[in-house]
């Protein structure tokens, strides 16, 4: 019994456990199951009843059994190649656009710590730096998939993603200086931690919506084109250029595309609500227990740290929720327009947004 | 088909510009039609366009029919609608197949841009050739297709010779294809 | 020819200006429907329109122009006196009948082969008007036939007359009425599978 | 927002593209040779006649009756507005009467018919940009409507419901209790398509500006109906030509300014409103009576006088034989179709089978205009620009 404490202070130990659950866990099968949620909650909004076929014998589980049917499919299905493609970057282009948006996992906080036990895989003091690291290495997924097509469509699409993940790189990082202004530092757990105090003597959280508002919005936006989704979804835009990147893709490669396109959402979602809705935190729960307007409620620390990865689920399964709606609300732009968007309009609006953001520090240090 | 007691106004102004272009007219269903000599075609068709009292600025149909075994064989047969004014008119002109002129009428593409693929359909299905047509190839049936097929000596039942499977290039090397050879860089005239 | 009317005209309005410009109104308004869709249809499911299709199925109309089938007498014989309008004036050409002759006289002329291929059938029920013997009909409702053989299309003379033959034959009379849908689907579904 | 003519960036090589004819945006199956400078379309060319089906040498060859159902499968979206092009075409060539019960009927199914084409290419054009949600609301609206032709006709989309002389058959009760609802579901879904996309700037600026023809060009290129109208030309042949009696039926010519893609929006949208009006108007004017009237040359008699007179009988034998037989003469006919112009000419040569059986097709002018409309756009517009004209394969190509 001993022994099996101390091998689970070892940290490498920790890393893994904590890997094993969050990534395997959390992300890849919150990632799986939204592969069947879109086409059920789209479903629901255009008023169809959506899949349900996949069946063992009477079984369907409401279409539940999609998502091994898918698996197996694109399991079993060839994987082609084209002629004239690059085949090295062909076949390893898939696991670029997959291994950033998990990557993304090692700094998020899941719960607050409990003692030395930490919610979080490591827990950098740049992780802000590393999320926009990691995530503009999503690009080459897309573009090496792209280029090594040999198709015209695909190679369209490669360079559409290419030029909108860089644009939207720009503003996205100047929208959330703000925040590193507001909480004085990029160490994720930190921001998360500061988000906890409060306005008007504990009643309202200083949460990123609160405090960078506008900023919100501009990330919201940038993540959603980060993420290609609808609105921002020309790099794929199947009316135009069928499938974009991906176009020659089957079976397992395919699939890892796609998977990798949720995973991202879900990715997108948990650092929107990090980073602005309090990550784990729920108002006015301490590490301790409820305190509100002098009333208060003791709760033991593991309580506490279930609350909090509850809120965090609960959180970003809604914004993925949320990211799968406006797709299906949203036509989408046109690719000069995306750029318009995002240099004209975006990038002036998170430079003011800086700007007010310092004067009102200045102002009320 | 009695000709009508009275000449109807578009008829008789074109009459009046072309004596002898008009070589037959009538009025059945009330549809004024009017039949013209092919050597004055262009020059009524021009009028028709640009006369104001005609202003026929809508070319609406182009077509021909096939008598067989009558003189000439085709007649090529265009309706046409004055937006501005209201009125229609077929335009019907013969088209023969002897003779060095053989299944040719000149273009009216210039005047009207709709009569271009009109033109390219008729070609197509009847074979006629239009003078002057910018490009006359035919348009809904695929370039070795063998004859017109609204001919009414084309069999309904004909069948053409299958298109020959055309070679694929395996594996082109686009890494290390040769740009001055102008078969690789040549590119297909839009 | 009548005499044209003047015609009223109304130039379209384009929408356009500050408001529409911010792209956040019209966003929230449209997410503001395609979220009441969302939630009705997925606590009550009162908005879907679509049905499970093989367990479901949706109502069609008495007028339904389905597979045919070959009406019969009272006495239960087949009602076709091989006249060949349906035949004729099929413009798919899938009607194939052959005339022929009771040895005992008691009936004229009767098709001794009536086939449709279904599969060239376009369904535009010309030969239902055709018939002047009320003999062919188009009311058994049936508009799935699907099969993986192209054999199982040719439908023959009994095939088309058992389709909606009933054990008790009273109940088609001389100018029988159309079968309702309800009637005629399981019946004719199940001789399909048979 | 047009760039033409403008010289290649950075000396790039352009790119020949071919957008279809399998490609899944392609309503029909179109071939677009484009060249592309970057995301800039320089030249286009555009390929057609992968649905032809030879429907005029069918017709040729069939009697005049059956090529009633090859009609339906013209324009596909709205069969009955062919239908009922064809047979006013031969109803002029006989010199026939229609009854007045039927004409409204004809007018009513036809509305249908008419909204039921534009709401799929106003969700189409919606679909090209993304809002596949609005697409397939209006095909549930689409489908409300289809449910009532198939009331009347028996079929969904292959109606063959017109002879000569009247309708196959007539207006059931259940359709007109059925009716009202459905269309007051139809406005439904149409307020909710304006809501959505109406004053979404998204919508607005992918569809605003582009695929813009003046009107002076279109007249040229010979565009009618929708599309011609977006241009401000109020050219309707309702009212230009009156046929049935839409003369007595109040309706407004909705008419655009620019030209572009969105006008042709608006029009249809607002064209659909004044149907569903018309149809209104059509259902409290209709009058009793018979919904056919016969003509021994032209239609079967009623089934009563065939299975109780020989007269009759003999008729009916005598028509299915040979035929309907009109009169020696050539017709042409043209009604507002869902695309615009849609015309029958006819040659009779006394014959049971017509002689010649052109269809002006509307969506012809269209597509042969396509490359005016695409150059100096970008790639994203292309198939947006090619669902505002909106293309039927069965149409186009015949």
């Amino acid at each position: 019994m001993d022994m099996i404490l101390d091998i689970l202070t070892i940290p490498l130990v920790q890393a893994v456990i904590k890997i094993l659950v969050f990534v395997l866990g959390f992300v890849m099968a919150v990632g799986t199951v939204l592969t069947l949620m879109e086409r059920k909650w789209m479903s629901a909004v255009q008023d169809r009843i959506g899949p349900n076929r996949a069946n063992i014998g009477k079984f369907t589980g409401h279409g539940a059994l999609h998502i091994a049917a898918d698996g197996v499919k694109s399991l079993l299905k060839e994987d082609t190649v084209p002629a004239g493609a690059d085949r090295f970057l062909y076949l390893i282009a898939p696991l670029f656009s997959y291994f950033p948006a998990i990557l993304v996992w090692a700094v998020i906080p899941f719960a607050g710590p409990i003692g030395s036990v930490t919610f979080q895989i490591t827990d950098i003091n740049t992780g802000l730096v590393f999320i926009f690291a990691v995530t503009s290495l999503g690009v080459y997924g897309a573009v090496l998939g792209g280029y090594a097509s040999n198709n015209k469509y695909a190679l369209l699409g490669a360079i559409r993603t290419s030029s909108q993940m860089l644009s939207y790189e720009v503003f996205l990082g100047l929208s959330l200086i703000g925040i590193f202004m507001v909480y004085g530092t990029v160490q994720v757990s930190k921001i998360v931690e500061l988000q906890n105090t409060y306005w008007f003597d504990g009643l309202i959280p200083k949460w990123g919506i609160f405090t960078q508002p506008l900023a919100f919005f501009l990330f919201f936006t940038g993540m959603l084109a980060e993420a290609k989704r609808q609105p921002f979804d020309q790099p794929e835009g199947e009316s135009e250029i069928i499938a974009g990147y991906y176009l020659e893709y089957s079976g397992a490669r395919f699939s890892a595309y796609m998977l990798a396109e949720y995973v991202s959402i879900v990715a997108v979602s948990a650092i929107t609500v990090t980073l602005f809705f309090g990550g784990y935190q729920i108002p006015w729960l301490f590490p301790d227990g409820f305190h509100l307007l002098g009333y208060s409620l003791a709760l033991p620390p593991v309580v506490v740290a279930l609350l909090q990865a509850g809120s965090f689920i609960t959180k970003t399964l809604i914004f993925c929720w949320l990211i799968i709606i406006i797709r299906w609300t949203l036509p989408r732009f046109r690719f000069d327009q995306t750029m318009d968007l995002g240099w004209k309009k975006m990038l002036p609006l998170s430079m003011a947004n800086l700007v007010v953001t310092a004067l009102v520090l200045l102002l009320t240090a | 088909m009695t000709a009508p007691a009275e000449t109807p106004p578009i008829t008789a102004r074109v009459e009046e510009k072309f004596p002898g272009a008009v070589t037959a007219s009538h009025q059945q269903f009330g549809d004024e039609t009017i039949t013209v000599a092919k050597d004055q075609y262009l020059a009524v068709m021009t009028l028709l366009r640009n006369d104001p009292t005609l202003k026929f600025n809508l070319m609406v149909d182009l077509s021909a029919v096939d008598f067989l075994g009558q003189s000439p064989r085709f007649q090529v047969v265009v309706h046409l609608k004055s937006l501005s004014l209201g009125h229609r008119l077929r335009v019907k002109v013969g088209v023969g197949e002897d003779g060095p002129e053989a299944c040719t009428l000149p273009t009216i593409s210039k005047l009207w841009v709709a009569a271009d693929w009109y033109e390219r359909e008729c070609f197509d299905m009847y074979g006629i050739r239009f003078q002057g047509h910018p490009n006359l190839k035919r348009l809904l049936l695929y370039e070795s297709f063998v004859g017109h097929p609204l001919r009414k000596d084309y069999d309904i039942h004909l069948q053409q010779p299958r298109v020959e499977l055309r070679p694929v290039r395996e594996r082109y090397d686009y890494q290390n294809r040769n740009l001055t050879d102008p078969s690789e860089t040549e590119r297909r005239p839009l | 020819m009548q005499t044209a009317k003047k015609p009223s005209v109304k130039t379209v309005q384009r929408q356009g200006g500050f408001l529409i410009d911010l792209y956040l109104p019209a966003i929230i308004g449209g997410l503001r429907i395609t979220l009441r869709h969302f939630f009705r249809n997925v606590i009550t499911q009162s908005d879907v329109v679509t049905i499970s299709y093989p367990e479901q199925k949706r109502r069609i109309s008495p007028r339904w122009r389905g597979r045919h089938r070959l009406t019969v007498r009272e006495d239960g014989f087949i009602k076709c006196v091989a006249c060949y309008m349906c035949e004729t004036v099929c413009p798919a050409k899938c009607i194939h009948i052959e005339a022929g002759e009771m040895p005992d006289k008691s009936v004229e002329k009767y098709p001794v082969v009536f086939d449709i291929d279904e599969l060239r059938c376009v369904f535009c029920g010309l030969c239902v008007e055709a018939c002047p013997k009320d003999a062919i009909r188009m009311d058994t409702g049936i508009y799935s036939m699907a099969s993986t053989e192209r054999v199982t299309f040719d439908y023959t003379r009994n095939m088309l007359m058992d389709a909606h033959a009933k054990t008790d034959k009273t109940k088609f009379p001389s100018t029988p009425l159309p079968l309702t849908q309800e009637e005629a689907l399981p019946q004719s579904t199940a001789k399909l599978a048979g | 927002m047009k760039r033409s003519n403008l010289p290649l960036e950075f000396g790039a090589e352009p790119m020949d593209i071919e957008i279809g004819p399998s490609h899944p945006a392609m309503h029909g199956i179109t071939r677009l040779s484009t060249r592309l400078d970057g995301e800039v379309v320089t030249a286009v060319e555009v390929e057609i006649g992968y649905l032809h089906r030879g429907f005029e040498k069918e017709c040729e060859n069939s009697t005049y009756v059956q090529v009633i159902p090859y009609t339906d499968r013209l324009n596909y979206v709205s069969p009955i507005l062919n239908n009922i092009g064809y047979s006013l075409a031969v109803e002029k060539l006989f010199g026939l009467d229609v009854p007045k019960r039927a004409q409204y009927a004809r007018v009513i199914l036809g509305e249908l018919s008419r909204i039921s084409d534009h709401l799929t290419c106003n969700g189409a054009m919606g679909m090209e940009v993304g809002a596949m949600t609005v697409f397939l609301w209006y095909v549930k609206a689409r489908e409300y409507l289809w449910e009532l032709t198939e009331e009347v006709t028996g079929a969904r989309l292959t109606h063959n419901w017109t002879r000569f002389g009247g309708n196959a058959n007539d207006l059931p009760d259940t359709f007109f209790d059925m009716l009202e609802e459905r269309l007051k579901k139809v406005e439904a879904v149409l307020e909710e398509g304006v809501k959505m996309l109406f004053k979404n700037k998204i919508f607005l600026d992918r569809v605003k500006d582009v695929g813009v023809l003046s009107r002076e060009r279109a007249i040229e290129y010979g565009f009618t109906g929708p599309m011609l109208r977006a241009t401000g030309e109020p050219y309707d042949l309702r009212r230009a030509e009156p046929y049935l009696v839409y003369n007595e039926l109040d309706f407004e010519i909705p008419v655009g300014t620019v030209g572009d893609s969105y006008d042709r929006f608006l029009v249809r949208h607002e064209e659909m409103l004044q149907s569903i009006s018309i149809i209104r108007q059509a259902v409290a004017k209709i009058p009793k009576g018979g919904h056919y009237q016969h003509d021994r040359r032209a239609w079967l008699p009623d089934k009563t006088e065939v299975y109780g007179s020989i007269e009759g009988l003999i008729d009916h034998f005598k028509v299915i034989m040979e035929g309907s037989t009109p009169p020696k003469g050539e017709v042409y006919q043209a009604i507002e179709g869902g695309n615009g112009e849609l015309g029958f000419y006819l040659v009779s040569d006394g014959t049971g089978k017509p002689y010649k059986c052109r269809v002006r097709p509307p969506c012809f002018n269209f597509v042969s205009a396509l490359p005016e409309m695409l150059i100096g756009h970008y790639v994203g517009d292309i198939v947006p620009i090619y669902g505002s004209i909106n293309m039927i394969g069965g149409e186009l190509e015949r």
